[in-house]
């Protein structure tokens, strides 16, 4: 995935972050959407570990010991932040007061199942928080390469891996196209600029219901 | 990152409330109950309400109110000893009640807040109170369930807020109001002091603003119901 | 009841509170108990409203209108002293964290069974907090007059009015005398001062069983 | 009216650990992981444990010294993904892993120090978590039941306590230390700071003092890992 692409992709995740909602990003290429979320859009970041209103990485020298995201890193609190135990902050999540969750994905299926937590024959060094944001998030999102580093499609007809959650994911953002879990199947929505139709297809292991007008772009 | 500020018209944060609502009330007695609000759901007038608050307040003041004008259909709660006007019109069947042992109204409030659907108790085992109710066997024993209580309202009163809706309670005004604020599709509060965002230390919030979706300013001079104090 | 023979009652209740305990005491008599207590025996006071560490009744004029206990009456917060909410304070007591409860009671029976919330044919007012105190407790103390105010005993073999809880009292404390339940039965274990053995079995429904030598009074 | 001083000697507190015990541990990563009490187990040295805590540290800290001490049996857990020497050990049999759902963990143990039994939940409904579970009908579907998970001792670290033992914990190092203080038979809790009784807000207490059985002051200087800013 080309650094702009990349770019591309988080920018476009990121406008479906909307005033007022509280979001919770996974490790890694969800985090760095933030980034990209206007500076003047009211919204509240939780992290599972116990904070709703992470300000944003805490620059180096300055770390508190004690504040800290799910992922490790040293954050800052925002004003208009809190804290709170394990218990509390995922009360937030499957109490339904979760508006967003964007997630990373090893496969997402075109009935919305998502794999993100384990690889039979590799050892899984556990299960975190992903299980209760994958299904009780109000939304949620996954971000992901199209195809893994061999090319092969990481959106599937079903998946092959054990599953974190049964039909949670709503979107689907990658480096090529914007796609939505339907009940009636997997809807392309957009595509990344200078992408076409026909190399999303061929880059997707499931069917893909396309509009029947021009295709917005991203 | 700025906040969104949850500040709402009393008028306009109740008119949400329709007929046959679930609507939770915090309050254990005076402290914690949130009177304004339910002043104004009396004037709003919707009807067939469930009410769910740990008691029915005393005649003449809070839940009474909702009793008296008829709004009620259905209350669940864990005594109503302070309320002999609902202690009546329960005998006369003009309202249904549903008595819950205290911890565990808490706990069922809390369990739907948490996004569970229900937990699992030897409380009641032997009683009145196990009657009709679901059980389970674990580790040779059989044991109750008992289903979540989820509303679509909570009505709670804090003590002080930041525009956000980050909520602290004062002393016992706390009891049910953290447990509704998260169990309710639709959080209102009423603060007495609503303070600027960073004015509440983010390890002192009681209520994280998350749960809050409505807040309400209480006038500095409160209505005399606050300040009862006689039993 | 005499007023001596309450006072004898309350102060015997009194010396089974000692230091170190986490007590909660019923509505009535067994909130009076806490006057006998010494006044350097550390004991925290909780009340299932949501406090750990009541001080005491307030004096009239000084209430704090956000502090009650249970029973409605105001009172003042002792130096470390806590507030939580409802949950919270039944965590407490189903947790195993109250060592000990007082309750009063309607019937009380040989074999633990305690009924103190209902009678048939009155309309109940409700259950409030006594069943999980009652069951939950780790000691539960029951105090009440030896027989109602027609003289008919209120211990009993068998309850026959609705169990607040099954087999949960541990001693009953008495105008006449102290009890202990004990799987083998309803043990005397004190007579009130000027009360004799017969006098004890004559006001009791269920069977006593005495102690073979001299019985101990309070 | 006094209350109890809790403070107890470190030695003392710890060496009532014994073979075999449950023990429960907070903190996720570095905040809120009670460094000196495992340091103190270490040298205590029981055999045999059960460990519960949401990760295992990292190598070289905290879980990891009991890890390497040969002293775990089993550990319950979210994960063990910054442990390269515990998932070793899971691999090569050399002590059992289970692992929870997070969120779940933390309910787990919160319904144990609430003196329930368990709770209903549809997480991991349809997935590997859910096997082997126990289900139950409620309202025409399927859902799990989780057990409590209590525990002989809950070792917890708080920013500051007064001598009775009501807590305070700073930012995110709160996570499952509250609840682990209510879940365990026996609490140990080490603390920043101890102040006199009346010196913490009994509004803003975290954990109440009748959680709490020991309290074991750390000196001013803390050990170095308890300020490990890297990852």
């Amino acid at each position: 995935m080309s650094s702009s692409a990349k770019n591309r992709m988080l920018a476009r995740a990121a406008r479906d972050i909307t005033p007022g909602m509280t979001v919770n990003l996974g490790i890694g290429l969800p985090t760095q959407v933030m980034a990209h979320v206007a500076a003047d859009c009211p919204v509240c970041l939780h992290s599972e570990n116990g904070i709703a209103g992470v300000g944003g990485l805490t620059a180096p020298g300055q770390e508190d010991r004690n504040l800290i995201d799910a992922g490790g890193g040293y954050i800052t609190c925002a004003p208009g932040g809190s804290f709170f135990d394990s218990a509390v902050s995922f009360a937030l999540v499957r109490g339904g007061r979760l508006d967003l969750t964007l997630l990373g994905a090893f496969e997402v299926a075109a009935n919305g199942d998502l794999a993100n937590w384990i690889i039979p024959g590799k050892s899984a060094a556990g299960v975190g928080g992903a299980i209760e944001l994958a299904q009780k998030a109000r939304r949620v999102g996954v971000l992901t390469t199209h195809t893994d580093k061999h090319g092969n499609p990481k959106i599937l007809d079903r998946c092959t891996l054990p599953l974190t959650a049964m039909g949670c994911v709503n979107r689907i953002y990658t480096d090529m196209a914007v796609c939505d879990v339907e009940h009636d199947g997997l809807h392309l929505i957009e595509l990344a600029e200078g992408v076409t139709l026909a190399e999303v297809r061929a880059a997707t292991g499931a069917l893909l219901i396309a509009p029947d007008g021009p295709i917005p772009t991203f | 990152m700025p906040v969104l500020d949850k500040s709402t018209d009393l008028t306009d944060a109740i008119a949400q409330i329709r007929d046959g609502a679930r609507v939770m009330i915090g309050g254990f007695g005076v402290p914690g109950t949130p009177f304004t609000l339910i002043e104004e759901l009396v004037r709003h007038g919707p009807k067939n309400l469930t009410i769910i608050k740990n008691d029915a307040n005393e005649p003449g003041m809070g839940v009474d109110w909702l009793l008296s004008a008829g709004m009620v259909r259905r209350l669940i709660t864990s005594h109503v000893g302070l309320n002999g006007n609902a202690v009546r019109m329960m005998n006369a069947g003009e309202i249904e009640v549903e008595f819950v042992a205290q911890g565990i109204l808490a706990e069922r409030i809390r369990a739907a807040g948490a996004g569970l659907k229900g937990f699992v108790t030897d409380i009641g085992i032997g009683t009145l109170l196990s009657e009709g109710k679901q059980t389970v066997e674990m580790d040779g024993a059989t044991w109750l369930i008992e289903p979540a209580l989820e509303a679509d309202f909570a009505l709670v009163h804090a003590a002080r807020a930041d525009t956000f809706g980050n909520l602290v309670y004062a002393a016992t005004a706390r009891n049910f109001n953290p447990l509704m604020a998260m169990a309710a599709n639709c959080t209102i509060a009423e603060a007495e002091t609503i303070v600027e965002i960073g004015g509440i230390d983010p390890d002192a919030v009681h209520t994280p603003a998350p749960f809050v979706d409505h807040l309400v300013a209480l006038p500095e001079q409160l209505m005399e119901v606050y300040g009862v104090v006689q039993r």
